[in-house]
Order: structure tokens, then C-alpha cells, then sequence
């Protein structure tokens, strides 16, 4: 497993020569300079060092790795969805009809009133929802300062409040992995300006006192957030909407099966109740006469992405809702919770907490967890999420998805189980069956060397 | 079709599997794995129809045809550059579509040497030492940048100095990065098309934080004054953040020589041509900033072998582990954009960039010409040199040509009362005969 | 664009080292490379201007653009059906598409297991025991079927009987490879759209070579005295061969129960759509002709770790050992073709393939019913069972309809003065409706 | 290097239910049952498992495994592509458009009159041409009997002309390598109808005394085909008309890149002198109007094809001939032979005859070509044609074509010249490095198990 870099088969240095006066212009540009055929084999090397989806399992927690269908890239590779974002409107009918259904199907899911699909990603969507309500506080007169996050909750959660200038409350989990109501009442004050809650949470849980927790929040003017990195487990069974929450955001890349891409792009939409409608980003879009138009809400909040955000992720989120219907939906979340209940139910290592839904975190107790990952590589499966979260000592977060059935959630149980039975030797020499052996991650970062030129210049 | 014939088509489960299933977990049915308490269950219908692969490719093909085909002209931020071929079958290879986050690089080494030779190719392009592998898009990128200049200033100051003809999507994105960091955004007016570098000296104090300019500007002028404001910027301890994109940046002086801090951009220009504004966010800067650096990096190590290897490095500025203290709330990024723009670079080269580069500045020489020869247009509006587009000003009313000139089958932006602007790429530059035909009835 | 900037895109050599490698060579220039002698040397012009990808997608996208947009009601031996998008994709994959004949089994091992498991569902599909990997399509299947016959015959015969309706096509096809072999092609009679299996019995002697039927045969009518044909072959020790598709052969009667030797057909009914009559030849026979087989054949065997593996086999029966006494002469063939028919019945899986048969079943009932209500339509002529297509008796003339039906966005066959032929499939079904109305229109 | 059939995955057994009556039905249907992600990953895993152009370099002689550009598979993909074969002329202009611009290019490379785009490959081409020959012949009352074929020609030819009734004359090569003139004095006489020759021939010779060949034919009455699997080493540098070639196929798959497809679809378009084109097969396209129409040549041979042949490889053809060009097409004759000479240079085994072209076939000498190439595939390329022509001892038939440059070309060359210095041993027992190790192929001939339905019978 190794490939040259791009610049070490081939660069060369042009001369610019333009139109334009001397002082305007570089003198000359270095880049690989390869054909058409290295290319395609360059890439072609590449992608065989990758592991995706459709390689194998990819139970990796919170990420909701499903399979990505075909036919959905067909429809984003539509011509006529290749348009301009500054285009009339009345020119781009097509383009805002998808946008309309598509915020209408998220709403229907999710229990929402309106939904925006400006933000491009779940933390985008994050920051998105913060920013509303933190728009609807101020409209009411009502500055406050605090924004409560669970210690289980994403990452994420934590850096959006905190880019919206909010200080970060933290709430401890109780001891079944939940929140607690008494950690919750502690925390909560007229600085409180919303709750997010991921549900069911990191471990799998569903927050059964969801509606005493609403009520807590709101009857302290706050309101609530809904992370939506977990809804794959509730579609079609539960709606944030109904529980209480005021504003969510939907992680399309997950839920919807929009490919994830080696790291994105996805799409963040977010949806909220009535009152907050008026808070959306703009511009929104919103049926007139047979057609669409774009408008600015009342209080919108502004931008939270140059244009519209990722739009061809966003036809892809539309066909798969269409393709699954109702019927598909419930089906999802129903195999996909079976999945997660029935992996946990054959692997020797440890699950604390439960009852769990679409994931489980095991404990992989005396061994660590990076290494067990890391030996999984070796049995062909990509491993669980690790080490997180840290309420389960060495975790292994694990999120199978529907698209597994009892034969290949089999194999994965038992490449789990023969890296239970392994000694510590060899799993910290893990893996030895993969195109790059055990990265040193530690000297990347102490002296980093981050594009061939730095690499040059070290040698 | 395949295991069973209802619900979702890419759940594989037999009836008799799910049976053995649940007998395994020890319920009786699906609905018994759920711990929803009563009230908060849904139990009604969502109303939407499963339908067939090819029922949903005919019903959303048919509702995208509604968009009117027209020949754009379009610019002001989102560019249309021809995507080869390649770049589509390569990266939708579902190795790459269909990964993840490079969490386990023994198993990503192929994205993350891609991503790996994206950030290098910016810092060639940019002269700067350091690129992240993806922000969402420019505009973010340059909420980013407002956050990075707060974080690594010296002194304090809260003063964000912008072009006057930022575009409101821009301005705005800005406007709610600076709003949660306490920074105050304000414009520097332009003369001319370009910076109007004495006034901004006029402008400028010690709580100046970051001063932003672009070349080409959203009006597509190439801004002649990037060394004066880098000055202006160092001057005040300020950092100085240049907006461009990749095919600007492979003739343009090079950032990092006019003494920019920071170069951000919508890199999609390459990779990913006209998406309805989907972009990303091309972010480079010097490696004194590189802890503060938001977004995704990727490094060069080794592996146990000691063979060259790449990973994710320096996480600890990441949301994942910094939480509330991070450079950025990025996790999902645009990598695969990232990796398109990676392969049509590649596939360009250096000659093909600049022949590129130079088709942006003929063609939109040559609209420009033939415009002006229009009775009742004149153009360019800005007597200085352009980069793919321009203004135009019409004697008649800009909006009612523009809409006049969609019947026509083109697309042209009404900037003002009597301004429209023309955006001329390879995709386009073949119908500029075309577009001036069509202008002349119109105004005729 | 890397590598030199002109001649080939697709040769990658930089001038320098294009340079180096004459000089390895010995040679001055490339033109010294060519042994030509003068007289026959080509130092003209071909004429044929050089283009850049965009502009040739777009010159050719413009000339398939004149193609007009009809819904096709249109069949006859190539037929249309819904390829899942599953199918594009996995078999766009290089690995697949260009990769060459599996000469070296090691390195082609998916390719191998592909058509292997090709071969074993048009097994289950005619219940004979060995089926090839493809010939070129239905026609040329027909043919070296005859060529088999004569082959493998105990005695000597040279008559080749087929339907009356065969399409000139396939019958055109069939005569130029009876010629080779000194074959005599004759048809046997129809009756009401099937065999008349009392003519045929009356024609047939002991010279009889090749008995052929189709079902359904080309006008859509199953036939429904195979066993009948099959016993007549039989006993007069020649051939019964049948012509059907993977679509048709999911629900009718066995083949191999009906005594046919020989299943030829189109199988790109599956994994192709319409393709302007490119198909995949079909070609399954009883394993007692398996060394007179014509094209390639995949087996199972055994790698030196004793591993299953699978390889091309049998190949003294092919040209490039066995020459002028091969089986056939065909060396390219239509694998990719049949990786694609094999993704999209396991697609389909046998439910779904039952389905789609059932669509092909009422479809063509519901179209004949609703033309039949048109006042100077009856439809269908026959008063049979159908698949897919049947015909219609039009009072006015059939090709004046058909041509009007065209203006209407329909497409239809034109039979005969006063028949016109429509076939139904899961692409079209939606638009019965829709045929019917224009129809209507048409001939009122 | 091991994936389970689809059969061994799942499979059910499916009742017959349909609206016709049981007597015309099936009892059942028993075949494979899985999910669309299940079959992306059982095909995802397959072609990891399979060597293509882009894995690396693929120098397989007279197969001319060109890279095959992405954007002629776009256009056969547009769906104006996607037309019936009955369809009414007038509806089908832009593909009739495309063919009759298809055979012109073809005509003008070959330097033929006109060209048929009916033949599915190289195989029907050649068939083409003999039935073409034969009608010529019939048309002229001479019933002639015999085919000339040189003993280094494609085992085609001598099917083809089997094929059509003649009988077959085989031609020995002279101590040269090429055509002997004595020999073929020998072999003419007045049952001659044809003389099919490769030029440059199968070791990359060119037939220097074409003319004379084709004197000596003609006088006799005969007629001359060219095969045309090397026509790449001659594009736009000579052209079969020029050398008094009568008819002609092209390999559209080598020459004009058009993917082989794991064997085919290929297409084999037949080109003829002036004298031969009403011979052609019907229906035929020429241009009339302002548009094209179909017809039927006055003395066609009739059919070679159901329907009208590959079309969307016709497709591929012609987009790839208009974007080389006059100039690409040059190129790619003269890099295609330049790597060829180049390689021939670099390696170790002795390369015997020559001036060579587009490939040379070398000899491995003690060494057993077929274990040659067997370890070969352990460095990661794909070895030469072995063993053939039979001129040439231990043959190793290497056709780099011209998309290998001198890096590939010299890590080919190392994998050569790392076999070269094996012992026998090693050899006999490669490969090693393989998906598969070396495959018992005496024994699959010996007992064929065809289908899983025969594995599963034979457990």
C-alpha cells in the first residue's frame, strides 16, 4: 500500500504569460503535471487504500454510515440541476419546487413547522439553531447568556454555542446514563437560553423524561434543541417535535443517506416551531400562486452560508425520503435498532446502560480501545467509534445501521469477539493486514508536515 | 428487491432473519425494542408515498426540468469552470463517496494523500505554508478568518474591515461569526472598482483586527493595491486575508508575496462547476497561526514500518476533543469537494490552469468589446483589468433587460438600476456572440 | 492536459522525455520509428479537426439531441426495461469495464465469478445445464445454434425450420450462417400468432436439421405447443431450439421440460434498456453438447492453495486454438453486457423478476383492452395469451397511424396495411393511458 | 482474495403466480436474494478482484489495452441514446447523424470507400469481409473456394473464413517473419477469393512488400483483406486503401479505446473499396437531404447483426476519434510504437525480428512464458500475450500502447528483467501476491463444473 504523491511522479514550472501588466501577475506556477491515464490511476491506487460503505461493515458511532443509493447521485448529476444561485426565480422553478418538498418532508419528520436547508452541515445546523434562539431571546428583550449541554453530547454542541458567544453550561449524566433531572434543575437559570439534548443520547437512550425536561426548560423561558445526529432511530416512531423541542437540526448525511464523502460535504437543515419560524435564515423558500418564491423572514437571523448551502446534497436527501416513503422510514429505524440490539446481544464484550436504540457503547474494560479498533482493522471491519463517551470506561460505540443483516452483523460480532480473546501484544501491533500499518500520530502532530513542499523541505 | 419486499429497499432483512432476530434479543416484535414512553410516540402517518427507484428518478428529473435552460452568465462568487469527466468517475468511486472522517487512517490513506495533495496545491497557489483540507465555503471561510485574527492578535481590537461590494451572503455570514466573537464589521468604501487604499488609511486604528480584500472583486476587477493594504494591515498588527479562488491564484501575484495572512475562497470553482452555490471553503494561511488554524488538517508520518503515511493531525484545535475551546464547530466538511477539486487541478496541470486563467481574462475582455459596441451599453464599467466579469451600464433599466434577456435563453445579473454584470468562463465563452446578438434586440 | 499539450490527451509523454526515449531507442525522430515503405506512406490529411472533451460532449450531445423524444411502445426482439442505477455504477467501475478476456484467471477472478454466476441463472432460468457467457445477441445465437446442429446431429440433415414471423433481422442473420454450413432455411406456417403444429409435422422428413420456436414469439403471443414441437424434433433425432429472454423465462414453462435443446434469446432485456438493437446473444444447451459449445465458458476449479477458483475453460473449442476448426468464430463477445444482465437480476432477485414478468403480462392486457375501445381498433388480433407485446388491426392504414402517433409523441410498429404492434414494459406502463388518448385522437 | 457466490449468500425459491393459465407457466423460481447494498458490495468486492487498465500497466500483445476516456461513457449514457432499432428514420436522425459521421472518419482513416458499423466485433468484421468477398465473387460467376491465411495471423481469420464455407490456406511465414513471396505464389490460384493479412503482422512487422502482395492477388483474381487488431501502430501514418486493401475491419476496442469490457462489446466496422460497396450490409446509412436515411445495398450481403450492431460502442468511437483528431491520431501512432521500440530495449529477454511497431514479441528463451507471465502478475502488471505466434519460441507478446510513458514503461521493464533472473522454481510457483494463486486449469477442462447449480450437485 503506497503511491507516490502526485508530485513526486511528475511537476512542472510554467512561466505566466498573460495579458495582464508584469506587476499583477506570479512569475510562474509549479504543479503535477500528469496525463489523463496517471491520473486515473493515481486515483484508482487511492481509492484502493480507502475503505467505504460498500467495502464492508461500518458500524462506526453517531455516524450512521448506511448505504448510499445509486440512483440519488443520477438525480444530482441531473443537467438542469446544474443552475446559478443568482438566477431569478422564476427561472429556477425546479430548483426551489425540490427545496420546497424537501423542507416539507423534514418538517413532516421531524414534527417541525418550517425548516431551513441553508446550513451546510450538522454543526452548521447547530450553530444555525443557536443563532435563533438566541435572535428570538433578543427579540423578546430577553439577554441571556447560557446554553446547557449534556457531558454525553457531541463535540460539536459545545463549539457552536460557544462560536455564538454563549458560555456553555455542562450537565453532568446521571447514573443510568441519562440526564438528571436534580443536575438539570441545578443548572438551569434566567440565563438559560436553550437545552440541547440528543435523543436518543450518545449511548443509545432514549431520555424518557423528555416531557418533564421540556417543561423544566420552558417554564424557565429557555428552549430546546434537538441534536439529530441520533434520529435514524425514531423515524417514524417519535418526533422532536411532539417531545417538546423547539428547534433541530436533521444530518442528512446520516439519517438520509446522503454520502458522507471522506468527511462531507453534508447538509444541516433545521426545523423549528411556529414561533420561531420568523427567526429562519434567509432566504426562504415558501409556495406562491403554482409556483416558489425566495423572501427574507421577518427576523431572520441572516446567513449561515454564502448561498443556499449544499444543494446537490440536498436533491439526494429528497429522493431517498421519496424512495423509502413512510412505510421505509419506520422500517429503517425499526432494523436499525434491531441491529444495534441484536450485535450488542452476540459480542463478549461488555454493554453497560441500556435500554439502547440504533447504538450501544461496550466497554472494552482491560484492553484500550484504540487498540481493539485498531486490530478490527485486521479482521476486515471497520471498528467502532472509540474511547467516547468517557461515562463507559474504554467505549466502543457502535452504530450498525439497517443496512447490515443477521449474516454480516455476524461476521462483525466475531471479529469483536477474536479481538476480545487476543493478548495485549497483539493488538498494540495492530494492524498488520492493512495497506499502512500503525500510524504514528503522535510525531505528526509534534513536528507537522502538512504538503509535499514541507515534506521537501525536510528532506 | 432483495430480502424483503416492503420497507426500506436498502434494509436486508429476510422475514425469517428479522424473526431470528428478535428471538435473539428476546422480544416479540419491532415496536417492543423501542423505549419511548406512550405520550411522546408517534403513531401517526408522515403522508408520504414510498415509491420505486424509477418512479423518484422520472417525478424529481421532471421537477428539476422545470428550471429554464439558459446560458449563464453568472458570477459574483459561484463560477462555472468545465468539470471534466474523470473527475466525476474518480470520486464517485464509492471508496471515496461512501467513507468516512479519516478516523482510522490505516484504512483512509487514499483521501487523506488526496486531501493531502489539495492542501499542497494551495500552498503553491497561495504561497502561504499552511491550507486546511475544507471549510464549507467561502463566505464561513471568511467568518473563520474573523475568528482566527481574534484569536492570534497580538493587542486587542474588534474592528473587521470589508470590501464595500461585499455581497450580502458574504456580509452576512460574516456579520453572524463577528456577532457571537464581540468583532464589529464595517465596510472601507471602493473607488473605481477597486480598494480605495487612502481612505482606508483615513479608516484604519490600532483596534483594527483584520482587513479583507479580493481579487478579482466580486466585480470582477483585479485589485492593484493587495502590497499598499498588506502594509496598511501590518502597520496596525492587523492580519490582512485575501478572497480569490484557484484559477485567479494560478496567474495573480501570489498572496503571501502582497504579505496576506490568510487567502480564502470558494475552491469549488475547480471540481465542482454551477451547484446552486454549493461551494468550499478554501483557507490557507501562515504557519505561525497553524494551532489556530479552524477545520480539518492532514499530515505526513509514518507507520510502524517507518513507510510515509498520512493522518489527521493536530485534532486537539477540534470540536471532537476541545469542545467549547475549539478553533471552529467544523466537523463535517467538504472533503469530497475538496478531493474533485484535487483531481481537476491535477488534471489541468500548470499549463492547463493558466490557459484557464487566461480564457477568464480574454473572454471577459471580449464580452466587454462587444457590449460596448452596443448602442446604449457601455462596458466595462471599471477602466481596469478583469477577471471573468464586469459591469456593464445600460442606459435602459438593468432589471427589465436582464428579465428581457432570459426570454432570450441568457442569464445576466441586474446589479443596479443601470448595471448588469457578465460573467465569461470556458463554459461560456463560446456563446459571447451569442449573448451580444441577444442584448442588441433587446435594447434595441 | 499534463504531460504534452499536443497530440494524444491520452499519451502521456513530456517532449523531454519523448526526447530520451528516441535517444534509448537509436532513433532521430518518431517518423524513423515506421517501417513504411515510401510508396504506400500517408502523408495526407485525415481532416479531422481536434476537439476538447467539452466541446466534443457538446457537439455530439447536440447531434443525439436530434434524436426525437417518443415514448416508445416498441419491441419485437429489443426490448426495454428499467435498469436499476445500481447496475450503471458498478459496472462504470474500471476494474470491470476495462479490463480485458480473462486469459489470466489470477488478477480476473471477479470478473470470473461475475459470469459464472451469469451462467447459473440462465441455468435455473432454462433448466438445461450449461450456458455460455455470452454471444453477440439473439440473431447470431440463432445462428451458430444452426451451426451446432449441424455439429452435433447423429445423422446427416440440412433443414433449418423456423417461424413464418421471424423478423428479417434475425432471419437475415440466420441465412448467411446457413450458407457458410450449406444449411437450407425454410419457414414453417403460423397459425392465429403461434406454430401450426399440423403444418409442421406435414414439412418435416428426416433432413430436418434445426426445429426453432420462439415464446413468445415476435408478435408477443406464448406459445403454447412447445412440447409438441419439442416431440417432433425428437423424433426425427434434430434439434429443438427455442428463442425466449430472462424476463419471459422467469415465469413461463421450462424450457428443458419442453425438450428444447438449445435456449438462445436476448439478455439484455436485462441490465441494458434500449440501445438501438445492441443486445447480449443468450446461449444455454444440454450438457451432451458441451464440447461443441460456441463462445466462452467459465468453470470452477481450484487454486494451488486448493481454494475455489474460477477460469475460462474448454477453450480448445475456440478460434484461437482450434482455428478454422473451432466452434465459433467469435473471440470479443458481450461479457460487460452480461456483468450487467447478472447485476440486474440479482437486483430483481425472483420475486422481483416475477413482478416485472407480471407487469409485462397485465400490461399488454390493459393496452389491448383499452385499444380495443377505440371505435376502428381491435385489438388484440390474437385471441391469445400475450407478453409484453401484441398486435392490433386498424381499419385505416396501419403506417399512417403509426406515422401520426409519432407527432403525438408515441412511438408504435407498423406491421402490416392494416396492423400495428404495441409491447409494454415496467418503462412505458405509466403511459397507456396516454397511447390509448393519442390513438383516439388519431384515428378519429 | 475469496468472495461467496450470490447463491451461497442468499438465495429463495419464489411460487409462480401469474394471470396465465399453469399449464404455460413454471412451478417456480429459485435465485439469489439480496439487498441492493448487499449486491454493491458482493460486485464492489469482484472488481477488486480484476485487473483493469487503470490498475496498472496492461501490455497485452495485439489486444491494444488503451486507457478509455470517461466522457465517451458519458455520451453513450445521454439518453437521447437510448432509442429503438424500429424506430422511423425521421425520429432517429441524431443517431443516424453520428453513424454516418462514425463511418466517414473510419473511412478516412482506413482510406476505404465506405464503411459497415453493423459487426459487433472484430470476429463478425472479419466474417463480414469474407461474406462480402464470397458475393463479390458470386456476383462475378467465379465460385472460388480458398482463403489465404499467414500461419501468424489472428485464429479468427481462419474461423471466419471456416465460417463462411471456404476452406482455409495456410500461409508459412518467410525466415523474416513476414509474408514469403514464393510461398504465396505457392498458395494462389484461381480458387483464391481472399488473402487476410495483419499489417504490421503479430510481430509487429510491417508487410514491407505489400504492393507486390497485393499484385500478386489481384492478378490472380483475388481480393484483399486487411485485419485490423494493429492498425494502431499505423494511424495516420498508412492506410490499408493505400496499400491495395480491398476490405477491412477495424477493432473500434483497441484502436479507437473504446473499453474491452472484460471481452466485449467490442465492434468491428468493415470498410470496402468503391467496387465492393454495394455489397455492404443492409440497411446502410447515407445522407440525404439535409438528414441521413437507411437503405439497402443493391447487392447486400444481407445481416451480420439482429439489429444494427454495438451502437452505443459506435458511440465511444466516434467521440474519441474527434477528440484526437488528425494530430492525436498521429501522436498516438507514434507513441504507441515508441514504446514499443523503448520497452524492446530495455529488457533482458531477447527480442528476435524487427523493425518492429506498436509490439514485439520476445522470447523467454529456457524460461516457460506462460510461468513468465504467471510471475509477472507478482509485480503488479499484467503480463504479454504468451506463447504465441508460435514463431517465436516461448513467445512474449508485449503491446504497451502508447498511454505508458517511460516511468511505467521502465517498472515494466524491471518486472521483466526481475522474472528474467528467477529460477525455475520461483516461477513454477507464482503467483503468489494474487487474489488467487495459480489456477488448476487442466483439471476445470477435464471436469467443467459450469454453474453453482453443478458445484452444488457435485458436494
Amino acid at each position: 500500500g503506497y503511491e507516490p504523491l502526485l508530485s513526486e511522479k511528475n511537476s512542472r514550472e510554467v512561466d505566466i504569460e498573460t495579458p495582464l501588466p508584469d506587476d499583477l501577475t506570479r512569475d510562474s506556477l509549479e504543479l503535477p503535471d500528469l496525463s489523463e491515464p496517471e491520473l486515473a490511476r493515481h486515483y484508482t491506487r487511492l481509492s484502493q487504500m480507502n475503505y467505504g460503505v460498500e467495502s464492508g461493515p461500518f458500524p462506526l458511532g453517531s455516524c450512521t454510515m448506511k448505504y448510499n443509493p445509486k440512483f440519488t447521485e443520477d438525480l444530482a448529476a441531473h443537467p438542469s440541476a446544474a443552475v446559478h444561485p443568482d438566477r431569478p426565480e422564476e427561472t429556477v422553478q425546479g430548483t426551489l419546487a425540490l427545496l420546497g418538498r424537501t423542507a416539507e418532508y423534514l418538517a413532516e419528520i421531524g414534527g417541525m413547522d418550517d425548516v431551513t436547508l441553508q446550513p451546510p452541515a450538522g454543526a452548521a445546523g447547530e450553530y444555525t439553531g443557536v443563532l435563533i434562539a438566541k435572535a428570538y431571546h433578543e427579540h423578546n428583550g430577553d439577554d441571556r447568556s447560557e446554553i446547557i449541554v449534556p457531558d454525553s453530547a457531541h463535540g460539536t454542541n459545545f463549539a457552536s454555542a460557544a462560536l455564538a458567544g454563549f458560555d456553555v453550561v455542562e450537565l453532568p449524566s446521571g447514573e443510568d446514563g441519562r440526564v438528571d433531572l436534580d443536575a438539570l434543575e441545578e443548572a438551569i437559570s434566567d440565563e438559560t437560553a436553550l437545552l440541547m439534548l440528543t435523543n436518543p443520547n450518545t449511548l443509545g437512550l432514549f431520555e424518557r423524561d423528555i416531557e418533564e425536561i421540556a417543561e423544566m426548560v420552558h417554564d424557565a423561558g429557555g428552549l430546546l434543541y434537538y441534536d439529530g445526529a441520533n434520529l435514524n432511530a425514531l423515524l417514524g416512531r417519535a418526533r422532536p417535535g411532539d417531545m417538546g423541542f423547539d428547534i433541530m437540526h436533521y444530518n442528512v448525511h446520516k439519517t438520509f443517506a446522503t454520502p458522507h464523502g471522506g468527511g462531507g460535504p453534508g447538509a444541516g437543515p433545521v426545523g423549528v416551531v411556529e414561533e420561531l419560524t420568523d427567526f429562519l435564515p434567509e432566504p426562504h423558500v415558501r409556495k406562491r400562486g403554482g409556483g416558489y418564491e425566495l423572501f427574507e423572514p421577518e427576523r431572520s437571523i441572516g446567513k449561515v452560508h454564502g448561498f443556499q448551502g449544499n444543494w446537490l446534497v440536498l436533491i439526494k436527501t429528497c429522493a431517498y425520503i421519496a424512495r423509502l416513503g413512510d412505510e421505509g422510514l419506520r422500517d429503517a429505524s425499526a432494523k436499525a435498532v434491531l441491529n444495534a440490539n441484536y450485535l450488542a446481544e452476540q459480542i463478549d464484550y461488555e454493554v453497560p446502560f441500556g435500554p439502547f436504540h440504533h447504538e450501544f457503547v461496550a466497554s472494552a474494560g482491560d484492553q484500550d480501545a484504540a487498540d481493539v479498533a485498531k486490530r478490527m482493522l485486521d479482521y476486515g471491519v471497520h471498528p467502532p467509534t472509540t474511547k467516547w463517551p468517557e461515562i463507559v470506561d474504554e467505549a466502543l460505540m457502535t452504530e450498525p445501521t439497517e443496512i447490515e443483516n443477521k449474516r454480516t452483523l455476524d461476521q462483525l460480532a466475531a471479529a469483536f469477539d477474536a479481538v476480545a480473546d487476543e493478548d495485549r501484544e497483539t493488538i498494540e501491533a495492530a494492524p498488520e493486514r492493512t495497506s499502512a500499518r500503525r500510524i504514528d500520530q503522535v510525531s505528526a502532530a509534534r513536528s507537522p508536515q502538512l504538503s509535499w513542499q514541507a515534506l521537501e523541505n525536510s528532506e | 428487491m432483495g430480502g424483503h419486499d416492503t420497507g426500506s429497499p436498502y434494509a436486508p432483512h429476510t422475514p425469517t432473519e428479522t424473526e431470528q432476530m428478535l428471538d435473539a434479543v428476546g422480544v416479540a416484535t419491532e415496536a417492543d425494542l423501542f423505549d419511548i414512553p406512550e405520550p411522546v410516540r408517534f403513531d401517526g402517518e408522515l403522508g408520504i408515498e414510498p415509491r420505486s427507484e424509477q418512479a423518484v428518478r422520472q417525478e424529481l428529473g421532471a421537477i428539476l426540468g422545470r428550471n429554464d435552460d439558459l446560458t449563464e452568465f453568472l458570477g459574483r462568487g459561484h463560477y462555472d469552470h468545465y468539470v471534466p469527466s474523470l473527475v466525476d468517475h474518480l470520486s464517485d468511486r464509492q471508496e471515496f463517496l461512501s467513507s468516512y472522517t479519516q478516523y482510522q487512517p490505516e484504512i483512509a490513506q487514499g483521501f487523506l494523500q488526496a486531501l493531502f495533495e489539495y492542501q499542497s496545491m494551495l500552498v503553491e497557489l497561495t504561497g502561504l505554508e499552511v491550507a486546511n483540507c475544507s471549510l464549507y465555503d467561502a463566505a464561513t471561510a471568511l467568518g473563520e478568518t474573523a475568528t482566527l485574527a481574534s484569536r492570534v492578535r497580538a493587542t486587542t481590537g474588534d474592528r473587521v474591515l470589508v470590501p464595500g461590494h461585499l455581497p450580502d451572503g458574504t456580509r452576512g455570514v460574516l456579520e453572524n461569526y463577528a456577532d457571537g466573537a464581540d468583532l464589529a464589521v464595517e465596510s472601507y468604501p471602493m473607488d473605481d472598482g477597486v480598494a480605495d487604499v487612502e481612505a482606508i488609511r483615513d479608516l484604519v486604528d490600532d483596534d483594527l483586527l483584520l482587513l479583507y480584500a479580493e481579487s478579482p472583486t466580486v466585480r470582477g476587477v483585479i485589485e492593484e493595491s493587495l502590497d499598499d493594504l498588506g502594509a496598511i494591515a501590518d502597520e496596525h498588527e492587523a492580519l490582512f486575508a485575501l478572497g480569490s479562488d484557484p484559477v485567479a491564484l494560478s496567474v495573480l501575484e501570489e498572496p503571501a508575496a502582497a504579505g496576506a495572512d490568510v487567502v480564502i475562497g470558494d475552491a469549488a470553482t475547480l471540481g465542482m462547476g454551477t451547484s446552486y452555490g454549493m461551494g468550499l471553503g478554501m483557507f490557507a494561511t501562515r504557519k505561525e497561526f497553524l494551532r489556530q488554524v479552524p477545520g480539518r488538517l492532514v499530515g505526513a508520518s509514518e507507520d510502524s514500518t517507518g513507510r510515509r503515511a498520512f493522518t489527521l493531525t493536530l485534532q486537539t484545535r477540534e470540536q471532537h476533543i476541545r469542545r467549547e475551546r475549539a478553533t471552529s464547530n467544523i466537523c463535517t466538511n467538504q472533503a469530497w469537494v475538496a478531493l474533485r477539486t484535487a483531481i481537476h487541478a491535477a488534471y489541468l496541470g500548470p499549463e492547463g490552469l493558466i490557459d484557464l486563467a487566461r480564457t477568464c481574462i480574454t473572454g471577459a475582455d471580449r464580452l466587454a468589446d462587444g457590449l460596448d459596441d452596443v448602442t446604449g451599453i457601455s462596458a466595462p464599467v471599471h477602466d481596469r483589468h478583469h477577471f471573468r466579469e464586469f459591469l456593464a451600464r445600460t442606459d435602459q433599466p438593468a432589471p427589465a433587460i436582464a428579465s428581457e434577456l432570459t426570454e432570450e435563453g441568457y442569464a445576466v445579473h441586474a446589479v443596479d438600476d443601470h448595471l448588469i454584470q457578465c460573467c465569461v468562463t470556458d463554459t461560456n465563452v463560446e456563446q459571447i456572440d451569442g449573448l451580444v446578438e441577444a442584448v442588441t434586440e433587446v435594447v434595441a
